[in-house]
């Protein structure tokens, strides 16, 4: 469990890496939505199911796409 | 206020309500009920089917006939993917594909495209009134019945029992 | 004034009446808030709390079958948020109701365009058709089963904010009923008060347990858990379904 | 219950085979359509039998495993259908050996306005 929490963490920098490098905004976005996904499989392994619940509905989910619209209206000011 | 399609999607809700808590307790059920009812009140019109064809014993024994069949597919599907990906030479002739269903309802068309994704070598990529697009790894055949019974013809009869 | 200016004045008149009540010194039965420096803080804590005997409790607790133990729910996450930090997590809802209420005051404008210019797929529709009413039930039962297993107001809310965002991503002219999600909010908002004050007036603190505990592990149970943790899942779920649905549709 | 805990164990290790199968299959793929059929099919049985791996590993369980490999299996081709339709309506043209692509002429109504 110790080398699976270690892997986690690992793949969560590469994770934070990625959404601070990545040119597109969107491949940012979604990198975010990854960390938070690794995050709550991490929260889960500390025996807090509730905290991992919240996190992947909301770090996973809700904050992903809220991100993506704001993204979308950001575009759309541009555009016009 | 159409009674049967209200039960159906009160049952089904209910159903997964007994999923969700896995427990018999009579607290739980009876909680269950009143929540489903309340749930299905709202939304049994969106939920239910319009004018399913046939009653609702086909429809379940035809659902039971389908299982074995889709897993097994599913499972071939799973072969089929090792064989290719395993092969050096990967052995794919790719091509994009429309066949026709008979199929009426949108439920049957939804089931018959996940279906369909999940069986070997294909993909939907769209659902126009009653054309599948179709992604084909291996294009075995140009004839359009032979397609259609290739891809589909499993599922066809199936699906249009049970919805 | 129209009569819901009349009701809003009546209704703050009564809660200003409760409040001062609340805090005078002059009721005598102990229910009263001192002021600071006076208060003997091993009364105020909690009373279940202070009158535990902790040196011969020798029972175990039994899950189905314990009657009124301390706290009456089964997650004990639960019984922290919902009872012992309860005030906490009324703090918490309040942010959240800031949070939604600024995006709305940025962007609430309901009449313009969905962000997408067309439906989704005929897959994604049909998809969204069955999956709609099951994830609602999900977190209908995320909601309710707080104090058993884990989850609970948050989890669920979300939960249920997330089945009404496959709607709006499915389809484009889907729109939410902005007056009954300020209703519902509002209603899970001051039934939340309403029952802290209820503690305070019987139990002497704010948001006190002051229900049966009932069986541990029954769905029943735990007192006024449950209904404040069903008031926070009303409440959360409204408000992030009110922020997507402004962030959509503005 | 031995029998149920090993026919578990089991089922774990063949859907972790599968997915194994699939993340090769991605990387072998010429092209996003036929990175997505491994995928998909991959991930969807290889999630699946897992899951109900653990179901039957602690009996418990087993019918929430049940409902999640029912969200599982409705989810997981609509996703990827999605992807690839998506792809398709932005301009990603398959690799296509024998050139048939019956898809083509109906692209041009109802583009959805995505990113951009």
């Amino acid at each position: 469990m110790m080398i699976l929490s270690y892997l986690l963490i690992l793949l969560m920098i590469i994770g934070a890496l990625a959404a601070v490098l990545f040119e597109n905004l969107l491949n940012s976005i979604i990198s975010l939505g990854l960390i938070s996904l690794i995050a709550a499989a991490l929260m889960f392994i500390l025996k807090a199911p509730d905290v991992a619940m919240t996190e992947a509905i909301i770090g996973a989910g809700l904050t992903t796409s809220i991100f993506i619209f704001t993204l979308i209206k950001i575009n759309r000011g541009d555009s016009q | 206020m159409n009674f049967k399609r209200f039960i159906t999607t009160l049952i089904i809700y209910f159903i997964f309500w007994l999923a969700y808590t896995t427990s018999l307790a009579a607290n739980e059920i009876i909680m269950g009920i009143i929540l489903s009812t309340l749930l299905s009140v709202f939304t049994y019109k969106s939920f239910s089917q319009k004018n399913p064809e046939n009653n609702i014993v086909v429809r379940i024994i035809n659902l039971i006939k389908y299982i074995p069949v889709f897993i097994i597919e599913m499972v071939k599907a799973n072969l089929d993917v090792a064989r290719r990906v395993i092969n050096p030479s990967l052995p794919i002739n790719p091509g994009i594909i429309k066949i026709s269903t008979d199929l009426k309802s949108d439920y049957a068309k939804l089931f018959l495209a996940n279906s369909i994704t999940l069986t070997p070598g294909t993909l939907t990529l769209d659902v126009k009134d009653n054309n599948l697009f179709i992604h084909w790894i291996d294009i075995e055949s140009t004839d359009k019945d032979i397609q259609k019974n290739l891809i589909s013809g499993k599922f066809e009869d199936l699906l249009g029992g049970i919805f | 004034m129209r009569f819901r200016d009349y009701l809003s004045l009546f209704l703050v008149i009564i809660l200003g009446f409760i409040i001062f009540q609340a805090f005078d010194g002059t009721i005598d039965n102990g229910l009263n808030i001192k002021q600071f420096g006076e208060v003997n803080l091993s009364e105020r804590t909690s009373i279940h709390y202070i009158n535990k005997d902790v040196n011969n409790e020798s029972t175990q607790i039994i899950y189905n079958e314990s009657k009124n133990p301390e706290s009456g729910s089964a997650n004990y996450v639960t019984s922290i948020i919902a009872n012992y930090r309860a005030l906490d997590t009324l703090g918490e809802i309040t942010v959240l109701f800031i949070a939604a209420a600024g995006l709305a005051f940025v962007l609430g404008d309901h009449n313009k365009n969905n962000a997408f210019a067309s439906d989704a797929s005929f897959i994604v529709k049909i998809g969204v058709k069955i999956l709609f009413p099951l994830l609602f039930l999900l977190g209908i039962y995320i909601i309710i089963h707080g104090h058993l297993t884990p989850g609970g107001g948050f989890q669920g809310g979300a939960v249920i904010a997330t089945a009404i965002l496959l709607k709006f991503l499915a389809y484009k002219d889907y729109k939410l009923n902005h007056t009954g999600l300020t209703i519902l909010e509002s209603f899970a908002g001051i039934s939340f008060l309403i029952i802290g004050l209820i503690g305070l007036y019987t139990d002497g603190s704010f948001l006190t347990n002051f229900l049966a505990n009932g069986t541990i592990g029954t769905l029943f149970s735990a007192g006024v858990i449950p209904i404040i943790y069903i008031l926070i899942g009303i409440k959360v779920g409204a408000e992030l379904s009110g922020i997507i649905s402004n962030l959509i549709n503005a | 219950m031995i029998l149920l805990t090993t026919l578990g164990y089991i089922m774990i290790i063949l859907g972790s085979l599968f997915l194994l199968l699939g993340a090769l299959g991605i990387v072998r793929m010429p092209d996003l359509y036929n990175r997505i059929q491994a995928g998909t099919k991959a991930t969807t049985l290889g999630a699946l039998s897992s899951i109900i791996g653990v179901g039957l590993v602690n009996p418990n369980w087993f019918f929430k495993t049940l409902i999640i490999a029912i969200f599982i299996v409705l989810t997981n081709p609509i996703g990827s259908h999605s992807i690839a339709r998506s792809s398709y309506k932005s301009g990603l043209k398959p690799e296509l050996q024998s050139e048939i692509d019956e898809y083509k002429p109906e692209n041009i109504q109802d583009e959805r306005s995505d990113l951009r």
